[in-house]
């Protein structure tokens, strides 16, 4: 292993020492590794954005665009790289006050773009989809056409809670008597669902301190194979 | 006009979103593609509003004198610096993530142990978490401390041990398999079904223009 | 566990048969080729070739449909030596050209009993043939085997089209009337002065109880948006309660911060709050440093927001926007100082995390729902009332389709979904 | 009595409000502890892994597979086993595999993964060559942009792969020109982008079958899919060490569901004390 490595991992394993001071308290070995963390990761980001998006999806076709003038073929079709260019940039009229206001307009495309496509996409994956799988025979049969008690009473359960659940959600109708109840019971079928989803989480979040125990012990003090 | 020029935008373009998702003809099919990508772009100018707002913020800090945390705002500019020159201008440009690069050696060796250690805060903070909040206080919060014991028992090798006298396929884990098959499925539809809806309605709104605070004042 | 075992000879098995294949192909043409230019030294031919299958017949391509004009699919009939005859059809390869006399690229190959191919590389206008390669294979006596190609008549011309309508989402079509539809019938309603009771939402009501006490306290009020950008909904949903929660701020002359993760989200945030102090007459008391970016990193965000947590302990946290494993970092840091919190999420997995550690969570819908409770617009409410109405017709569509499928496993004794024919009411929900 | 009860009683009100520190330290030896043994257990294959081992099985050898690595290193211990398990499944069965990462970060834990399932023994004599029995296409970003713009465009999207060659020159992407070209889709995810998406775009737009390895958190959120969308799914380092066990390739997720077991009951025990202190002290307040 190379010098350079080895300083690599020590440096690893004292920045994993310092975040996980913060457990004890806040100190200044934990305040170091905050603010080496926030400067690097957004300097990080920078970066990765500026060689990931601005170069392949502004500079290349503008490069390509105007390289073609001297060709037979214009490419005129690179030139659209423009407009998102000015969008950028009228965002960046931020910085200048006065002008400020203009950086309302991309905020409003990418409204526009975001509420039109999610709404499709969750229509879709959320609506349809979760139609197609509520919408299935409660009254469950063997192969052999005999039916089966256990099968029945777990999907009408299914059933009782989305639609328990769902009633739950409603807003525009005081929630008393029968409705109320039904509410109600949507209510523990919701308390059911994450304290499940809790409890199942449990374990994974366990790994991943695993993971930085097995890399403090094994790749920087080598105690464990 | 301050206003209404940008809730036009957001109104032509939510539609076209629409749109696009029923007509599979040229301009349609691609016009999304496209704006998806302006989307990314965009987000790649704005993150220098960011990071100059951290900047700015960060040497606020690291002049005030009445504060000892002042040092702090120096090693935020000293880290953004390190890996900003290293990633512009020393890991080969495009090529900046390759393994081998002086990029990927402040990635590997500074960022990820620390993302990772951040991460697994996690596990000491769901313990904590779940120490206090699953108590059986009312109805409802012992529905939720039923579902998490039953589904954590279940989930680790020694539940079962724990009650191997009990015949197969009613043991916890096969409890925890139940809950997580039906009542669990049951409360997630309601909730992606609601969601769905949320979604839809807040989307109309932003259509519509009837929900534009984020345009500020004329 | 009865797991089949891997084991490398096979794969060197394999690797045997298929250089002995080359080879035996390999010699084939050396042979062809050289017994064409009457070489005295012809090699003699060690393998048979195998019986010519009949050519496949009945090559049509037809466009492609719901497509923007980029693909056609080709159709035939089975070679008649495929699964009977001779039986020795062992794929169909597939071929295009610009003419009926060709030349033809191959365009990828289909197995034997196979018989359409979706060519999804066409060009929208461009008028091409199809023709189909039948490829028989005849095992020999030493294990190798050698093929015969016997290629079909090329198709009538075909052309690939764009369509105007995806014939295939005309159920997501009658969903997004039905749903938007009621959305926009009763914020109309509500315009035209209708009153619309809307039920209790316990996180909101303890919106003024947290920033008064926050202003008793002389402690901050911190509010993130969630962790992602601008084109996450819950973003701007949480965007839009900030407005309503920074008036109320801005009312008790309340200290409010807002840390961002993202850029765009620091600019609308900006706009967001100075507009609510306006409302509220108080345009002076409005910081705009109060709200500031602190990094795009899940983790560095959450670090930052941790550090600035523990050192100024402020007595409430709203969390209200799309958030990842994050969640219950902020959530316990917050609780550990004693902070209020009121959390808002529609991203179901952090849901139980703000449900375990905050005082109060909107679950799901009712994120979306808040702005419109907070604010009491009754365009807004008209819109709650509209996505309730659509609560409405999702149940009964549910329940519809329930019970006619019931009836259909009771009366065909079965409840396999593929056995129901047209009682299977939930494929009319798949959106292709 | 009073007297016999105070300083009984008062212990569970210790307990009721103790030092969060407390607990954190019984988490962090519990987790340290098991790591210095060699502790093997048997555990149960569940009906989602078994679904995803059979519908791996079943796809034929030499099919076109895309993998999709959508993570980063802090998922790894959970996520990093199970890429190593599928790529596996993928050598074993000499698919020809396409890789792609929509996380950044993706990219390189998938690098990592092959060098370590090309480790194993069985695959000691597997000559594979790159770009024409595997390409490792790299990061894209945009999230299910990318995969929008997959859905029409595989080349235009990735117009390089990981390494910087152009696609074009790569043999197996000659013919692949958007996800309809591929047989089989494999995701590893922790989030957003991933598994939720990939079902919208991938399954639910362009006819994939595919499965998915997921955090266990991501888990209770995808598994509503599994069935019509997913053909298996693997949770959470649990669901790794399920698959490691049916396909029979010991790794990682094995060893490390030792310490994670006892953590796991390091919980229970605190919510059980919690309870009985709630309690205890409830009765006394009342009386």
């Amino acid at each position: 292993m190379s010098g350079w490595e080895i300083f690599g991992i020590w440096l690893a394993a004292l920045l994993t020492l310092g975040i996980l001071t913060f457990l004890y308290k806040d100190n200044p070995f934990y305040k170091f590794c905050e603010a080496f963390y926030v400067g690097l990761s957004a300097g990080y980001w920078v970066v990765s954005y500026f060689w990931q998006n601005l170069v392949p999806y502004v500079y290349d076709p503008l490069k390509a665009g105007i390289e073609s003038f001297g060709a037979t073929t214009i490419l005129w079709s690179q030139f659209l790289a423009i407009a998102p260019l000015v969008l950028g940039v009228m965002m960046l009229a931020r910085l200048v006050p006065s002008v400020g206001w203009i950086s309302r307009w991309p905020l409003a495309f990418v409204v526009g773009y975001t509420a039109g496509l999610r709404m499709i996409t969750f229509l879709q994956s959320n609506v349809m989809t979760q139609l197609q799988n509520s919408v299935e025979p409660v009254v469950r049969m063997s192969a052999s056409g005999e039916f089966m008690f256990w099968e029945t009473f777990n999907v009408l359960l299914v059933t009782l809670g989305t639609f328990a659940g769902l009633l739950y959600f409603y807003f525009s109708k005081e929630h008393k008597g029968a409705f109320g109840t039904i509410s109600r019971i949507g209510t523990w079928f919701l308390m059911v669902t994450f304290g499940a989803a809790f409890g199942y989480t449990v374990m994974g979040r366990m790994s991943l301190l695993i993971g930085r125990i097995d890399f403090l012990m094994a790749d920087w003090l080598h105690i464990i194979r | 006009m301050r206003r209404e020029i940008p809730t036009a935008i957001a109104f032509f373009i939510g539609v076209v979103c629409i749109f696009q998702f029923f007509i599979p003809h040229w301009p349609f099919g691609t016009l999304v593609d496209t704006f998806s990508v302006w989307f990314q772009i965009l987000q790649s100018f704005a993150i220098w509003l960011g990071a100059l707002n951290l900047i700015k913020v960060s040497l606020e800090k690291s002049l005030d004198k009445r504060t000892h945390d002042r040092w702090y705002g120096w090693v935020v500019m000293a880290a953004f610096t390190l890996i900003f020159v290293v990633g512009m201008f020393f890991s080969g440009g495009r090529q900046f993530q390759e393994p081998g690069s002086e990029f990927d050696y402040l990635y590997r060796h500074l960022f990820t142990p620390l993302s990772s250690t951040m991460f697994a805060l996690l596990a000491f903070y769901v313990a904590s978490a779940s120490y206090r909040a699953f108590r059986a206080r009312t109805r409802e919060a012992t529905l939720l401390l039923i579902a998490a014991f039953i589904v954590m028992l279940g989930r680790a090798p020694i539940g079962d041990q724990m009650i191997a006298f009990v015949p197969e396929g009613y043991r916890l884990s096969d409890m925890a398999s139940w809950i997580m098959t039906y009542p669990q499925i049951a409360g997630q539809r309601a909730i992606m079904i609601g969601i769905a809806l949320g979604i839809i309605s807040a989307s109309m709104r932003l259509i519509l223009g009837l929900e534009r605070s984020y345009l500020g004042s004329e | 566990m009865a797991e089949r075992i891997y084991i490398p000879a096979s794969q060197l098995g394999r690797a045997v048969r298929q250089s002995v294949l080359a080879l035996a192909v390999l010699l084939c043409v050396v042979s062809t080729v050289s017994a064409q230019s009457e070489s005295p030294d012809t090699i003699s031919l060690t393998i048979a070739q195998p019986p010519l299958p009949n050519a496949a017949t009945n090559v049509v391509g037809s466009d492609g449909l719901n497509d923007d004009g980029g693909s056609i699919v080709v159709t035939w009939s089975k070679s008649t030596d495929d699964g009977a005859g001779l039986n020795n059809v062992a794929s169909y390869r597939i071929l295009r050209g610009t003419s009926p006399a060709g030349p033809f690229d191959t365009l990828g190959s289909a197995a034997a009993g196979q018989t359409t191919f979706t060519d999804a590389n066409a060009v929208e206008g461009t008028e091409y043939y199809y023709a189909i390669l039948t490829v028989a294979m005849a095992p020999t006596t030493d294990g190798a085997a050698t093929a015969a190609l016997v290629q079909s008549d090329p198709s009538p011309s075909v052309r690939a089209t764009a369509q105007w309508f995806h014939t295939g989402r005309i159920n997501m079509l009658i969903a997004t009337i039905l749903l938007c539809g009621s959305v926009i019938y009763f914020i109309s309603q509500a315009k035209a002065g209708k009153a619309l009771y809307i039920r209790k939402i316990a996180g909101l009501e303890a919106v003024d109880e947290a920033v008064g006490r926050a202003t008793e306290m002389g402690r901050k009020i911190m509010y993130i948006a969630g962790t992602q950008d601008m084109n996450e909904v819950q973003t701007l949903a949480g965007i839009t309660i900030l407005g309503r929660v920074a008036k109320v701020a801005a009312e008790y002359d309340a200290h409010l911060e807002v840390p961002t993760s993202r850029a765009m989200v620091m600019v609308a945030a900006r706009e967001t709050v100075k507009e609510a102090y306006l409302n509220a007459g108080r345009p002076d008391a409005y910081r705009e440093e109060r709200i500031f970016y602190v990094t795009e990193d899940q983790f560095g965000f959450a670090a930052g927001i941790d550090g600035i947590v523990t050192r100024e302990k402020p007595a409430a946290m709203f969390f209200m926007g799309a958030f990842y494993a994050e969640s219950l970092i902020l959530a316990e840091t917050g609780n550990s100082v004693g902070a209020i919190q009121i959390a808002g999420t529609a991203m179901p997995a952090q849901l139980p995390f703000f449900v375990a550690s905050c005082d109060y969570t909107l679950i799901g819908e009712e994120l979306f729902a808040a702005s419109a409770y907070l604010s009491k617009e009754p365009k807004l409410l008209g819109s709650l009332k509209g996505q309730d109405v659509g609560k409405a017709i999702i149940l009964a569509t549910i329940l519809i389709g329930i019970v006619l499928t019931s009836i259909g496993a009771v009366t065909l004794k079965t409840s396999d979904l593929d056995k129901l024919g047209w009682y299977n009411i939930g494929r009319w929900f798949e959106v292709r | 009595m009073a007297d016999e009860q105070t300083p009984k009683l008062s212990f569970w009100q210790k307990m009721l409000a103790i030092d969060r520190r407390a607990i954190f330290a019984f988490i962090f030896v519990a987790l340290i502890f098991p790591l210095f043994f060699e502790i093997s257990q048997e555990i149960p294959v569940s009906n989602d892994v078994r679904m995803l081992h059979e519908a791996l099985e079943a796809i034929p050898d030499g099919a076109l597979v895309l993998y999709s690595f959508d993570y980063d290193p802090p998922s790894a211990p959970e996520l990093q086993p199970m890429a190593i398990a599928v790529i596996k499944a993928g050598l074993r069965k000499k698919w020809r595999m396409v890789y792609i990462g929509l996380w950044p970060q993706g990219p390189i834990q998938c690098d990592m993964a092959f060098r370590d399932a090309m480790l194993d023994e069985r695959f000691k004599d597997l000559k594979l060559t790159y770009g024409t029995d595997y390409v490792n296409l790299g990061f894209q970003s945009g999230n299910e942009a990318v995969m929008q713009r997959m859905g029409s465009d595989i080349p235009g999207t990735f117009p390089r792969d990981f390494r910087g060659t152009p696609v074009a020159q790569l043999p197996i992407m000659n013919g692949i020109r958007n996800l309809g070209n591929f047989d089989f889709l494999i995701n590893i995810s922790s989030g957003y982008p991933g598994t939720r998406e990939w079902v919208q775009f991938g399954v639910d737009r362009f006819g994939l079958p595919m499965v998915s390895g997921s955090t266990a958190v991501q888990t209770t959120e995808v598994s509503p899919y599994v069935g019509r969308q997913l053909k298996g799914l693997m949770g959470g380092m649990r669901g790794a060490a399920e698959y490691e066990q049916i396909s029979n390739n010991p790794g990682r997720a094995l060893k490390y569901m030792v310490g994670q077991s006892v953590a796991h009951v390091v919980v229970i025990f605190f919510i059980i004390v919690g309870n009985i202190a709630y309690f205890a002290t409830r009765k006394r307040n009342q009386g």
